[in-house]
């Protein structure tokens, strides 16, 4: 069975803390819905009322047609990935892993092989016997994953579910939490902190602060053109630099730092105007040149560098003597050392601009719906 | 049958009822071919089981066993022991109840209380009975006399002499006599009497009530009549206010170092019984109990083993060496006063032992 | 979660059904028990709570009895609490055999227990005459220190009992942390465990509080004249000198108003402790060792020594010669023949037939009630809750009294049977299953069965399979007091029994009663037994590990 | 107090199973040194023995000059941030971050200021007074965080403490810890799965595996120059390609996929050699060109792309069959299109090579010491 789940202006409170407010929003058939946001934003309670473990203040919660406010959890046909894995602390690896498949009707036989492909395919194979406190957080956490996989439920929960695996494991996993939904076409509403995963696994995303989805969109869409201030910054590192919009010919023109004069061909039309502006620069919008080498741009000091990996931070300081942040890739024995004055330069087809008074975005080209995705996925 | 409830004071005889109900039995023919006395009935209408509730202590029920198999052999007997209230809140309490008879712990000076769950019939020796229930319930074959149970060994020890209740108000005792709470317990209360009865000029008089106050604070109180023997035989206490009967028993089973005493200040008598239970569902077996306990053959069986003092005026005192009535200097009581008095006297022993611990 | 909505599921009939079998068998025999508390022929009036309030013997026994109570427990808690200490964070040697004993210590019937004190310790008892031979001075067992010393040696194992259950809950990465910071030895355990365990605590101490109260054959054999609440509800109800149920009804209804507020005060206490622990890495025990090891054994041992020491004389006993109450010299197997003839065989068939159905019973339903207030706290289930707890503040005799006013009469003539005793021992009995699988309970987060919800069991079998398990160590502990306690259940059964429903404890009662104390012996030796056997199969049949007891 | 912590030879097992054979490190005082490695390879159990709550079946701890293996966990002046979180379920929030200060000998007031500064600094401080399962799992695991530092201990060992927070979040917690740690010079042992937070925090990182330290050293040093296979592909993605090395002039020169060849001059003299090698190739050392822009490199069909925000990722197949990752910079609608062909060259001077037998480094420049760092941190 496949499912479209709606959720329509939701309401939560613990006592008199409302924690969602009027939360509203669509998830398509065989989606993978992903739920991103600082920490107690309220993603965990969200979830749990899809699930049906947090009694609803308010609003309707449906799957496909059926409203399922008043329906049980195990009538719901979830399967769920708890943040605190929730093992059967009394129940070996192997029964933890078969315990849902017990009602599914299932010959032991088939039980037996389902569970044993599963603990394969997230590496506990080995533990098969063990007892779950004689494993490390990491095993234990995939055990919570195969049990809650293995069940093919058609609304798949999981709240974390990698958050105490190790880089290469979670890409791993990551995959096979893709493939498993793609191939069932199981509905899928995730919970990460990881933005990066949110990117790479998701059909859509939904950026919530304060039990408000801020951006619900494609991944691309969100990264790319952020509907607010925000966003911008939770998605990704950002510099937020004040600008000064003019209207030149009908077209927008950004004064920043003073001097530093950019044409933008992005603003909406209704937007073009005098206002003041907050720019949006990631880290990596900016190319660095040694003094000198350009006229046009923005002066500054660099600070501080980090190596980290493939590319190199350095932490700046510009003439206005705001700090910005700055990723280069990496040159061996190339590192600009603190102190080196350099120019910047910014690639404005990329920045985003807001109106610094509402934090709202000024670009064409925001997508941002908490309706049902046009195409099918 | 029933006897009609006379008015007369406790001790007194009343004339022998007639006994319809065992004319016939005297002559039928056991199987051994000899003649049963009257008191027996036929034993082949006593069939199936009767069910005894009694307060009597292990060898007198054995006596009892004994004496029933061998008249009514087809006639299986099954005994429950306890305490008398436990047993009447049993019997209350159970519909189905299969009581047939409750044996011992019934006293002349009960009045009504427990006629609720028991029914009126003569036995057949009653002619012979020194004591008479007036009601008509009561079938009694014990006479219930007072004592003190004394630990010689530690009487001598402490260099004091108890022969009375004079003796026992001295500082050397203090703390060393026990007595049983008369609320809670038969011989309690029947310490209680024989004290007002004894000690004061009249009944129920401050004289005797002004003894208790010196009695008390020497005192343990318990809650059990056993205790009071059971712990001055062990040495517990030096002396204990408890039944004749018991305490002779108890000498007669080998009990050392401890002395039965009787009082030097006088003595109070009072029969104690048995009863057939309302609805009994083996009436015939329960009627031929209550004659069987009324003859003196059971109660000087039951004596030579117990010591238990019969109230059936045949009964050979020397079996179990009591001294002779006589001897005790008995005191009357009004019983109808103890009757209507009883929670009066229970409030002010109650209210005095507070005081004075 | 208090803000579950309501909804009509399978725990919705569970609750409904619940609520009948108490309204039936509990709140309806109460009813008539209050009823003739408050009525004196057929009128309405409160002369007897006059009566008792007006004078100074009646409501001076009030004060006795807490202070008893409060006594006793202060001192269990103090012992109990280091004993299971040490047996739950050491491996002490002999911890098997540790644990029986420390059970049978709570094990020997009203009555007899005192009795073998008394002949142990009383002015010429056994170790008094020992301890004089010695030429140093002896202590009296009687009066007040002696209740407290009785009840102490006799209830501390029932702390000792849900601690060990308790301790095995706790997370140990809770006591590493405290201990990463500096949190040690004793600090630790004041600061953490105790802290950690104080739901237990406090339903231990409950526990202990209501059974010290409730006691009527240590007071009335070693009190002198102390007079205590059940010594007088006893005497009003079933003295020899007739009973008095209009006044002992009122008593009762004082006493259980007085428990009442103890009971509500603990409640209180322990709402502010309302956490759970995922108890996913437990504690794992110790070697003791050095001084301290030693320390440790010697507690244990000794403790358990001195607490054992009337079942040890009880057994001597049973081999004495006796001529009824009078001992004589010499040993023999005397008292054992005689107690075949008094009915041993059914005693010993009756009373495994009762302990077995009755704890199967109290154990499902006091899981269930757990299960319905912490998880579904609603309005019926608090009412449930406190309906089956009513039992606890109770003395058995009272609950024996009310089910003969209740189910003495047709059609509900219940009483004669095997099934009135069941009942009797199961009402008695639930509040502290009930209790101790509610306190289990409240530590299970409820992310565990949400988990198993998740993956489709239904809510009955989540419950069966992981719940009810996870709740073990708590169930376990309770059941296993309960049985010894429903093995030793002797005063709400004592108005119920008849020959054809006696069991070994009351067949111990009638011998006491009947004054042959060797026969006496022989049964209480033979419950002894029979429980050691109990134990012992049990704990063959657990691996040493899992003994969450 | 500083500490420098010494082990020696340690050895863990678990009943019959050897956890840890046989593992040597010293970490300076003063020192930030991180456990990275992939789960289940013993590195909250090393921690657990450094701080004394796992048995040690061999070898010797010291702090400084002192064996500690048999000194109480509640003497070594240790502070510990628990997989699990570890919070006291049955405590406040300010009562748990206070719990340590009570062993401090601190006047009330004081205790009272300090744990408000850790709570503001860990953004809990709004929940000083709620119980710890009202809050969200981020939220516990920061109070766990903040009752580790408040107490200021000579060892702080911390067990994937910012696991369950989101990236902004965490790289403000992981500034918070490093200055936290750097003020008063507590000398730190870190687990983390995240390699970027490892390089960014660390001074020295171990590598470990099934209990064996694989490298240790600097974070740009492994890096850059991983000792072994093993540690090549665990820290930050790589392409192993199976190479043939020869010796031109004493000179190394790699002959990958039969026809593409390169000089490397960075192979240490030793092992130039003919062999057979592997390489590894970061994703962003390769360099991509549409069919047609070079002749000389790897070819190549392009079979998958992911944006990833930044940068983009493209998984091609080489024409050996082998499959690679890529990653370049995005660039706003310039994907390129699965299918289309490409050619890929290699930056000879950031690629590493190893032995393909023992899979150790060929290279100079690799820096791998299980020893006291030379130079002062
Ligand atoms: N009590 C135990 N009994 C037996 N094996 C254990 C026990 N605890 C841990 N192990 C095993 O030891 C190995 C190392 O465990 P450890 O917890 O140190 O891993 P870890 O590196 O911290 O992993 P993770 O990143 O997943 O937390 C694991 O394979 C685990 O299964
Ligand atoms: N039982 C509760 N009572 C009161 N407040 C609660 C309760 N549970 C959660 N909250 C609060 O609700 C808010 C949202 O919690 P939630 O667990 O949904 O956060 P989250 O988005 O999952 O965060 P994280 O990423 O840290 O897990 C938090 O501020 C939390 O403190
Ligand atoms: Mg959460
Ligand atoms: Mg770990």
């Amino acid at each position: 069975m496949s499912v479209t789940i709606s959720i329509e202006h939701a309401i939560k409170k613990y006592g008199n803390l409302t924690v969602i407010p009027d939360l509203s929003v669509k998830i398509a058939n065989g989606e993978f819905f992903t739920l991103l946001g600082p920490s107690g934003c309220g993603k965990t309670t969200l979830l749990r009322m899809i699930a049906g473990f947090n009694s609803i203040e308010g609003g309707s919660f449906r799957f496909n047609d059926k409203e399922i406010n008043n329906v049980e959890p195990g009538k719901r046909g979830i399967g769920m990935v708890f943040q605190n894995y929730a093992i059967f602390p009394n129940l070996t690896v192997r029964k933890n892993v078969e315990f849902g498949l017990k009602y599914r009707n299932m010959p032991k036989d088939q039980m037996r092989q389902e569970a044993d492909k599963f603990m394969k395919l997230v590496h506990v194979d080995d533990y098969a016997d063990r007892m779950p406190e004689q494993l490390s957080g990491g095993q234990q956490q995939r055990i919570a994953l195969a049990r809650a996989l293995v069940i093919e439920p058609d609304v798949l929960l999981m709240d974390e579910p990698l958050s105490n695996l190790d880089a290469k494991l979670r890409v791993e996993m990551r995959t096979i939490i893709k493939r498993i939904q793609h191939e069932v076409g199981i509905t899928t509403v995730y919970v990460t902190h990881d933005q990066e995963e949110a990117m790479a696994i998701s059909d859509r995303i939904a950026v919530m602060k304060d039990g408000v989805i801020h951006h619900c969109g494609k991944p691309e869409n969100i990264y790319q053109r952020p509907a607010d201030v925000f966003v911008a910054t939770f998605i990704g590192k950002t510099n937020l630099i004040t600008g000064q919009m003019s209207e030149e010919k009908g077209q927008a023109c950004i004064t920043v730092c003073g001097s530093y004069r950019l044409p933008f061909h992005t603003i909406r039309p209704d937007a073009v105007g005098h206002k003041e502006v907050t720019l949006s620069i990631r880290p990596e919008e900016f190319k660095v040149w040694r003094a000198g080498e350009t006229a046009e741009g923005l002066k500054a000091i660099v600070r501080d560098s980090v190596f980290l990996g493939p590319n190199t931070h350095y932490f700046a300081q510009l003439e206005s003597g705001e700090e910005v942040e700055i990723i280069q890739e990496s040159e061996i024995d190339s590192i600009i050392q603190p102190g080196s004055s350099i120019v910047l330069t910014i690639n404005a087809g990329k920045v985003n601009v807001f109106d610094k008074e509402t934090s709202l975005s000024l670009m064409t080209g925001v997508k941002n719906s908490v309706e049902l995705p046009e195409v099918g996925i | 049958g029933g006897g009609n409830g006379g008015a007369s004071g406790g001790g007194s005889s009343t004339p022998p009822a007639q006994s319809p109900a065992n004319s016939g039995g005297a002559g039928g023919a056991a199987t051994s071919g000899s003649q049963l006395p009257y008191y027996v009935s036929d034993p082949s209408t006593i069939t199936g089981k009767v069910t005894v509730y009694t307060t009597m202590e292990e060898t007198q029920q054995e006596v009892l066993v004994d004496l029933w198999s061998k008249y009514y052999p087809d006639c299986e007997i099954e005994i429950q022991a306890d305490s008398v209230g436990t047993l009447a809140t049993r019997i209350r309490g159970d519909e189905q109840c299969d009581a047939d008879v409750v044996i011992g712990g019934m006293f002349a000076a009960d009045g009504d209380t427990y006629h609720d769950i028991l029914q009126p019939y003569t036995a057949a020796c009653d002619a012979e009975q020194l004591y008479h229930d007036p009601a008509g319930y009561y079938t009694f074959y014990d006479v219930q006399v007072m004592c003190l149970i004394v630990n010689t060994a530690l009487e001598s020890q402490l260099g004091v002499t108890i022969n009375g209740y004079n003796d026992l108000i001295n500082d050397a005792l203090n703390g060393k006599i026990i007595l049983a709470a008369p609320d809670a317990t038969s011989s309690g209360w029947r310490q209680v009497q024989t004290i007002l009865a004894v000690m004061g000029d009249k009944f129920d008089d401050d004289k005797g009530w002004d003894y208790i106050s010196k009695l008390m604070p020497l005192s343990f109180s318990t809650t059990s009549s056993k205790d009071v023997y059971n712990l001055v035989i062990n040495g517990e206490y030096v002396a204990g206010l408890s039944y004749e009967s018991t305490v002779a028993a108890l000498i007669n089973d080998g009990a050392s170092d401890v002395k039965c005493v009787y009082m030097s200040e006088g003595n109070t008598a009072m029969a104690g019984g048995a009863a057939i239970v309302k609805d009994a569902p083996n009436l015939p077996a329960a009627k031929a109990m209550m004659d069987l306990l009324s003859s003196a053959e059971f109660q000087d069986a039951r004596a030579s083993v117990s010591a238990g003092r019969g109230s059936n005026g045949q009964c050979d005192l020397s079996l179990c060496g009591l001294p002779d009535d006589s001897t005790l200097g008995l005191v009357d009581l009004d019983f109808d006063y103890l009757a209507s008095n009883k929670s009066a006297i229970m409030d002010k022993w109650n209210s005095m032992w507070a005081d004075l611990h | 979660m208090s803000t579950q909505k309501a909804r009509f599921d399978i725990w919705s009939v569970v609750s409904l059904c619940l609520l009948a079998l108490f309204l039936f068998f509990l709140v309806y025999p109460i009813g008539r028990l209050l009823i003739e508390a408050v009525y004196t022929d057929g009128i309405f009036s409160l002369d007897a709570f006059q009566e008792f309030f007006s004078k100074s013997y009646y409501y001076v026994s009030i004060f006795n009895s807490v202070k008893i109570a409060l006594v006793v427990t202060v001192f269990s808690l103090l012992i109990g609490i280091p004993f299971s200490y040490f047996y739950s964070f050491y491996r002490l040697k002999g911890r098997k055999v540790l644990l029986i004993l420390c059970l049978l210590c709570t094990m020997s019937a009203p009555f007899i227990g005192a009795y073998a004190w008394i002949l142990l310790l009383g002015n010429s008892g056994l170790i008094t005459k020992f301890i004089a031979s010695l030429g140093l001075p002896t202590v009296s067992i009687y009066g007040f220190g002696g209740i407290v010393f009785v009840q102490v040696l006799k209830l501390f194992p029932l702390i000792v009992i849900y601690m060990n259950g308790a301790f095995r809950d706790i997370d140990n990465s809770l006591l590493e942390a405290a201990e990463s910071m500096g949190c040690k030895g004793l600090d630790r355990f004041q600061r953490v465990t105790m802290a950690l365990t104080m739901p237990t605590i406090l339903a231990g101490a409950l526990l202990v509080f209501m059974r010290s109260f409730a006691d009527f054959g240590t007071p009335a054999l070693i009190g002198r004249g102390y007079s205590t609440f059940p010594v007088l509800i006893y005497n009003q109800f079933l003295g020899e000198n007739g009973s008095n149920y209009h006044f002992a009804a009122a008593t009762s209804v004082i006493a259980v108003v007085v428990t009442a507020v103890i009971f509500i005060i603990q409640k209180v206490a322990t709402s502010h402790f309302k956490f759970t622990i995922n108890s996913l890495h437990p504690i794992d025990p110790k070697k003791p060792q050095g001084v301290g090891g030693f320390l440790m054994h010697g507690f244990c041992y000794v403790l358990v020594g001195v607490a054992m020491l009337p079942q040890l004389y009880i057994v001597n006993m049973s081999f004495r010669n006796y001529n009824n109450t009078i001992l004589q010299p010499g040993y023999s197997l005397k008292n054992y023949q005689k107690a075949m003839q008094k009915l041993l065989t059914r005693s010993i068939s009756n009373t495994l037939l009762i302990s077995v159905i009755t704890l199967a019973i109290i154990v499902v339903i006091a899981v269930l009630i757990a299960y319905l207030v912490v998880r579904r706290s609603n309005v019926l289930n608090h009412t449930i809750d406190t309906i089956s707890m009513l039992p606890y503040i109770m003395p058995g005799a009272v609950i024996g009294i009310s089910l003969i006013l209740a189910f003495s009469r047709k059609p509900l003539a219940f009483t004669g049977t095997i099934g009135i005793m069941v009942i009797a021992l199961a009402i008695r009995r639930m509040p502290f299953t009930s209790r101790s699988a509610t306190a289990a309970m409240m530590k299970i987060p409820i992310s565990i069965e949400e988990a198993a919800l998740s993956l489709g069991a239904p809510r009955l079998s989540a419950f069966v399979k992981i719940t009810v398990p996870m709740m073990g160590s708590g169930i376990i502990s309770g059941a296993v007091l309960s049985f010894v306690s429903i093995i030793t259940e002797m005063s709400s059964g004592v108005i119920l029994y008849n020959n054809r429903t006696i069991t070994l404890t009351l067949s111990t009662y009638a011998a006491i009663v009947n004054g042959t104390y060797g026969v006496a012996a022989v049964f209480a030796t033979i419950t002894m037994a029979l429980t050691v056997l109990c134990l012992i199969v049990y704990l063959h049949f657990t691996d040493l590990d899992n003994v969450r007891m």
